[in-house]
């Protein structure tokens, strides 16, 4: 029952193909029936195959499909061969689950579009490069895998080239993609150095064989990161992930909240021995992840464009599950990558329909009161709210608790605390979100109030299954607290995932982390409620009180003032500050930077390119003048 | 096996160009695609011969001439190179007005002293051989005579390839005087026995070096590379991009192998300045490609970097992976050069980046073969261009050539720029002009669609090919 | 005598190229080179190499320098092109001149004392070289034809005049 | 006898003399010319070594080596007469249609 799993992969691949070469001609039921259908019997196969999986025993696992031999090179050989273990499974029912649901919405959201055909043979693809990249059984296939989404992210980005913007988030996405990339493939050929094999057994059996040093480890592990980072959207390889919003509202849904961006973690869960043998590369992995969990989410704070927050929100959260890898809880971190995958994509997906509903608008300042119009879009979008915010007994508390227990466990106050903080952060973007949009004032023009709707039921039905799942999903990994054994998820990671620290902490202690994380969590929902919903009322007392303060900031926007007027204080001040002077200037200048100075380069260089045979005979002459001095000397 | 047979495939060349250059003429104008198709039947009954040879070890005229599975490989894919340019060329020279059989008959010369280069353990036929491929190739770049461009590209070529062929005669020279011979068995044997006047034969493998460093267009042996590519008729070009480099680099390889493998203490000063050339050519390369707009140009300053890649494999002294970059590099490269020649109608060749705005929709075919040929150059799974790549790299990095490695891998990560930038412009810029082609090209589209063919099967499923280059790398061991 | 001779020879020789260098008018050039290829017969000569010697005069001096003329008449140039003017170029190719020739020299160094000078009489007749080139040559001999062969193809599309012109 | 030693130092003067002359000359037929002392160095130098070696290989080679010689001037001078029917002229500074 269980051989048949490395069809997961290659159905979608099969549809892309039938999109690619016949898509202009079919009719667009026909596509989208073909595309959500492709995806959705993947899911099928893949929940057969995890059934398959629990009733075989965990000797035997990963289970391995070997098609045929690939690369034969020397002593090193690696096959396109896929493998099915617990690992695997999660994320090919997250990829294909969510990518279901997200294909069908996609049907709805890009109903009108005249690209249609294009659209589905990517977002296929895409489904099948993921796939391939979580599937495969070795560290060359699985790199095949990352370039391909790093690929399709730029056709999906980019979709809509027509604007420039898009275009260049597009060309953004895939060069700094690409940057990582490069640092990835320096680890793999680190590890075919020292293991002799890319297959993950073999690199598994080497290092618990001993045959890696712990320098080694550190050296593979830190590249691989660097690869993460780009794939991941961390620190510092994050920067185009804002600019990728972009790309059709479902795209960011699939990309940045389910599939893509969560390779980072998948790949350093996949590596645990690594990571658990390198000291230093998880100590790398879990700063690395706090800092970008809290610099992320100060960015989320001062976004007003709807997506931008959604997208800062994904960065910050995947710096959540680095702190779980980083800290040796694994299973924690994976159980945030699943239970994340719902709810963002949820949030993602309702800010679609929000879209939707107001002709294409994303400038929150222009929103308000929008939940009497959409009577499904506002709960769905308050339960993913909830979830993200870790307000029990949602998934997203669940999982968060995890890895913040965890974190605290291990000794790494620093990070714990630096995630408690990233905890209130996230609940005060999320409900300034909710508030902004959904509450207060309606501060639509006359002309969008009047076409408000609710989508189509293609839209709000997907909506309403990821809402569910944001609910129940967190019921498979519950704390110890609530009993022993009751992490059902954690126990099946097992296999893969070794001995990860124990929590030894008692359960008062475990009580007072879970009490002080949703007490953060309501803390931060608490101020934004005043300062969005209470506010409003006394908005001019303020002023009057702090005219300084108000004429500071009196070119910005009435919500924007008050916003700025009760919010002076350092985080504020200092998350502009890094956005204005760092985010956009440093990052995007380095990465600008690079581009442009080689392109600088290559003017100086091509200067000697005079087009005379004289001039090129002379360099000819230096050159081997030069050579043969060194040879004599 | 001293046999008549090792020559066979060369006389059959040497005896098609003849052919056409008496059938030439007897035909009419409008006939004179047949000429195309003789000569593509001589190349497979060549082909025939070449797949009979396999393992038999073939020699003649006391090994001077030697088919071992190493040459036949070679021959074989230079053999499918000239294929291709030969199917690419045959609408490009009435359309651009090139027509004339003597085309085929210089092209199919160029492939004779290939044939010659890659089946010879000889200095002197080595160098013959260069000179006739050279000569060929000199006077092909300069075919398209109404054009300035064509005949500017011919005397730089001309000139700046005799200028480094006396290098190299001087190089034999000196190899000559310190050993005695010409033979690359018993100079790499002197080397080897390290007797006196190493210093001189040291100088001789230098200059040898420098010599065919001009024909794989390593920095800074290269500048004639981007004048000649753009100026030369652009099937030709395709032909230059990789029949001369890949035979330079086959020759390298029977010299600089058993020299880098056998003599330890003085190779090192060799190893040493092909590695900063290695360097040099990858970082040139692709920085001066970035700011091309011309295509040609473009694929030359390309083709120029991939020699950087190529070197590393040299340096890895990893025969496999070089003759298996070879091989995909040659069906990658034509085919993107078959996808420029596409775009192009009677008397006009669109070559500006400007002229493939909205390319990817208007003609969908081109634009995505196009597109593959182009991630396969930048070095993009599945296709055949990240595993050469990855074979290279990783051979290089097991024999502890890491900072090569690294420099490489950046390399082709600021190559992702300019190859990105052509499916941008393919895909994602409106047109604001009309760019017609003529569209009934079916050789050119069957190239199109081999290469493709090539790039993701080498790609994909090298299995088999690379069973066939273990077995040919064999022959120099 | 034959130290007198390799001076002599070697003098013209060399004053002759530089002559090359020198002179503007492309004819003059062309003879000049004419004069160094025959003294390079002369020392082919002397390193008793008598066929080469001859082949030298005939091909080099009698057929190729033809052409070289034959062209230079045809392109009939009304005035003759100096070398490089620019004073940095002069002293650049100056600079690179020296510099490789210390090269070359400090090669050869090595070379100089293992050279035996002392050879065989009547070496390099033509019955010699002809056996040789039958025989272990022929292959290199063979090439040549096909060498030949493209270059006369190539030349003559090269240049030749086609009916619409 | 004399010292072969001075045929080589003779070789080498000439070869450098002809990469010089390639590099200042600035006509195509000059530059051409240029190439083909070089080119005779190297044959003078493959004599002496054949008379030091007491072999004719060398002279052979020395053979071969003027064949090509006369093979490439068929052509180079083809292609310059090509350039010249063009453009009216063999300066070589004049030939630079294209660069960078």
């Amino acid at each position: 029952m269980t051989d048949i799993f490395w069809l997961i992969p290659f159905i979608p691949a099969m549809s892309t193909l039938i999109l690619a070469i016949f898509g202009q001609k079919l009719p667009k039921k026909y596509i989208s029936f073909q595309a959500c259908f492709a995806v959705f019997a993947s899911f099928i196969i893949s929940v057969i195959s995890l059934v398959g999986l629990l009733q075989t025993s965990h000797e035997s696992y990963p289970l391995v499909k070997n098609l045929f031999s690939w690369i034969h090179a020397g002593s090193f050989k690696a096959d396109l061969s896929f493998q099915l273990d617990p690992l695997s499974a999660v994320m090919a029912l997250v990829v294909t689950g969510v990518g279901f649901l997200i294909h069908v919405y996609s049907v709805g959201y890009m109903a009108n579009d005249k690209s249609y055909s294009r659209y589905f043979t990517y977002l296929n693809l895409f489904t099948f490069a993921m796939l391939i990249l979580v599937m495969s059984s070795n560290v060359v296939l699985m790199f095949v895998g990352w370039e391909g989404v790093g690929l399709c992210s730029y056709l999906l980005i980019g979709f809509w080239f027509e604007k420039h913007s898009a275009a260049n988030a597009g060309k953004k996405a895939f060069i700094v993609n690409r940057i990582g990339d490069a640092a990835f493939i320096i680890g793999i050929f680190f590890i075919l150095i020292y293991v002799g094999s890319g297959e993950f057994t073999a690199i598994n059996s080497a290092i618990s064989g001993g045959a890696i040093t712990q320098g080694v480890a550190t050296l593979i592990a830190v590249l691989l990161f660097v690869g993460a980072t780009g794939k991941s959207a961390q620190i510092p390889l994050y920067v185009w992930l804002p600019d990728a919003m972009e790309g059709p509202t479902p795209v960011s849904a699939l990309i940045h909240a389910a599939t893509m961006v969560t390779a980072g973690v998948y790949m350093v869960s996949r590596m645990n021995l690594l990571y658990t043998l390198s000291v230093d590369a998880a100590q790398v992995v879990a700063v690395v992840g706090a800092v970008t969990a809290i610099y992320a989410a100060t960015m989320a704070l001062t976004q007003n464009d709807i997506k931008r927050v959604l997208a800062y929100s994904t960065i910050s959260q995947i710096g959540y599950m680095f702190i779980g890898c980083g800290v040796g809880a694994y299973a924690a971190g994976m159980f945030h990558l699943y239970t994340h995958a719902f709810f963002k994509s949820l949030l993602f997906l309702a800010a679609g329909s929000v879209m939707h509903a107001l002709s294409g608008e994303l400038d929150m300042r222009k929103m308000g009161g929008l939940r009497k119009y959409l009577p499904l879009t506002y709960p769905t979008f308050l339960i993913g709210a909830i979830a993200i915010s870790g307000i029990p007994f949602l998934s997203g508390f669940f999982s968060k608790d995890a890895i913040l227990t965890h974190a605290f466990a291990s000794g790494q106050y620093f990070v714990w605390a630096l995630g408690i903080l990233g905890a209130v952060l996230t609940a005060f973007y999320m409900f300034r979100l909710i508030f902004l949009t959904f509450h207060g004032k309606e501060r639509m023009t006359p002309e969008v109030k009047k076409h408000i709707h609710e989508p189509p039921p293609a839209m709000t039905v997907p909506l309403v299954i990821l809402a569910f799942f944001s609910i129940v999903a967190g019921f498979i990994g519950l704390p110890v607290v609530f009993g022993k054994n009751l992490n059902w998820f954690g126990h099946f990671l097992e296999p893969v995932i070794k001995k990860s620290h124990e929590a030894h902490l008692t359960l008062g202690t475990e009580w007072l982390l879970i009490i002080i994380s949703v007490a953060v969590a309501l803390i931060g929902i608490l101020i934004a409620y005043i300062f969005y919903i209470k506010k409003p009322q006394i908005p001019h007392s303020l002023v009057a009180r702090f005219p300084f303060i108000y004429k500071l900031l009196y070119n910005k926007y009435y919500v924007d003032e008050i916003y700025n007027a009760t919010f002076v204080n350092p985080t504020i001040k200092g998350s502009e500050l890094i956005y204005d002077k760092f985010d956009l200037k440093v990052i995007d200048g380095a990465v600008n930077g690079t581009a442009s100075s080689a392109s600088f380069f290559g003017k100086i260089l091509s200067y000697f390119q005079t087009g005379l045979i004289k001039d090129y005979a002379l360099i000819f002459l230096l050159g081997a003048i030069l050579f043969i001095a060194y040879l004599l000397f | 096996m001293n046999s008549f047979s090792a020559l066979i495939p060369l006389l059959i060349i040497v005896f098609a160009s003849l052919c056409i250059m008496i059938l030439e003429a007897f035909l009419k104008k409008e006939n004179k695609d047949y000429l195309a198709y003789i000569s593509i039947i001589f190349l497979v009954v060549c082909g025939f011969f070449l797949v009979r040879a396999w393992n038999k070890d073939f020699s003649y005229f006391n090994g001077n001439l030697f088919l071992d599975n190493l040459s036949l490989f070679f021959s074989f894919i230079f053999l499918i190179t000239t294929f291709l340019v030969i199917l690419i060329s045959m609408k490009y020279i009435s359309l651009q007005g090139v027509n004339c059989g003597e085309y085929y008959s210089l092209l199919l010369l160029a492939l004779s002293g290939m044939l010659i280069m890659v089946s010879s353990g000889d200095l002197l036929v080595i160098f013959l051989g260069l000179e006739v491929l050279s000569i060929s190739s000199y006077s092909l770049a300069g075919l398209r005579r109404k054009d300035e461009k064509s005949s500017e590209a011919a005397i730089k070529y001309f000139l700046l390839g005799c200028f480094a062929s006396a290098f190299l005669v001087y190089g034999i020279a000196l190899l000559y005087g310190a050993t005695y011979s010409t033979d690359i068995a018993s100079i790499i044997n002197h080397f080897q026995s390290g007797e006196s006047l190493g210093l001189m034969a040291l100088i001789g493998l230098g200059m040898f070096v420098i010599g065919f460093g001009f024909k794989i267009a390593v920095v800074p042996f290269h500048m004639w590379t981007p004048d000649v590519y753009e100026g030369a008729p652009t099937p030709i070009t395709a032909f230059f991009s990789v029949g001369p480099k890949a035979v330079g680099f086959a020759v390298l390889l029977r010299v600089l192998y058993p020299y880098l493998k056998n003599v330890q203490d003085s190779s090192k000063a060799i190893f040493l300045l092909l590695c900063i050339i290695s360097v040099l050519t990858m970082v040139v390369g692709n920085l001066i490609a970035l700011r091309q707009t011309n295509l040609k140009r473009i694929l030359a300053y390309s083709s120029i970097a991939h020699a950087g890649y190529l070197l590393i494999a040299i340096l890895a002294q990893d025969n496999a992976s070089l003759v298996f970059y070879l091989t995909v590099y040659i069906f990658m490269n034509i085919g993107a050069f078959a996808a420029v020649i596409a775009l192009g109608k009677k008397d006009k060749e669109y070559l500006e980046l400007e002229d493939y705005a909205g390319i990817g929709f208007k003609y969908p075919w081109i634009g995505a073969t196009f597109s593959v040929f182009l991630l396969s150059l930048a070095g993009f799974p599945p296709t055949g261009g990240f595993l050469a790549k990855f074979y290279v790299f990783s051979a290089a990095v097991r024999q502890d050539l890491v900072p090569l490695v690294i420099i490489g891998v950046l390399a082709s990560l600021i190559s992702v720029f300019y190859y990105l930038r052509i499916i941008v412009y393919m895909y994602m810029k409106e047109p604001s002009y009309e760019v017609d082609i003529n569209i009934d090209n079916p050789g050119l589209f069957l190239v199109l669609f081999l290469c493709l063919y090539g790039v993701l099967q080498l790609g994909i499923f090298p299995g088999n090919v690379l069973i066939l280059i273990k077995q040919a790398v064999t022959a120099l061991l | 005598m034959a130290h007198f001779l390799f001076f002599l020879l070697a003098i013209v020789c060399i004053a002759s190229v530089l002559g090359m260098i020198i002179s503007k008018n492309q004819a003059y050039n062309a003879l000049f080179l004419v004069l160094a290829f025959a003294c390079m017969g002369g020392f082919f000569a002397l390193l008793d190499a008598p066929f080469i010697a001859v082949v030298q005069i005939i091909i080099y001096a009698g057929a190729i320098m033809i052409l070289f003329i034959f062209v230079i008449m045809m392109i009939n140039l009304r005035e003759g092109l100096p070398p490089e003017r620019k004073k940095w170029t002069l002293y650049f190719a100056l600079g690179i001149a020296v510099v490789l020739f210390v090269e070359l020299i400090l090669t050869m160094k090595s070379a100089f004392s293992s050279l035996k000078s002392g050879g065989i009489e009547k070496i390099g007749s033509p019955t010699d070289i002809g056996r040789l080139l039958f025989t272990e040559y022929l292959y290199p001999f063979e090439i040549t034809s096909i060498l030949i062969i493209a270059a006369l193809v190539g030349a003559i599309v090269l240049v030749k005049k086609r009916d619409k012109e | 006898m004399i010292p072969l030693s001075y045929f080589l130092i003779l070789s080498a003067v000439l070869f450098v003399l002809g990469a010089v002359a390639f590099f200042v000359k600035r006509d195509l037929i000059t530059m051409f010319m240029a190439v083909e002392v070089m080119l005779n160095a190297a044959n003078l130098a493959f004599i002496t070594f054949a008379k030091s070696a007491s072999s004719i290989d060398g002279q052979i080679i020395v053979f071969f080596i003027v064949t090509v010689a006369a093979a490439e001037a068929a052509v180079g001078l083809a292609i310059i007469l090509l350039i010249f029917r063009q453009k009216k002229t063999i300066k070589s500074e004049d030939i630079n249609l294209m660069k960078g």
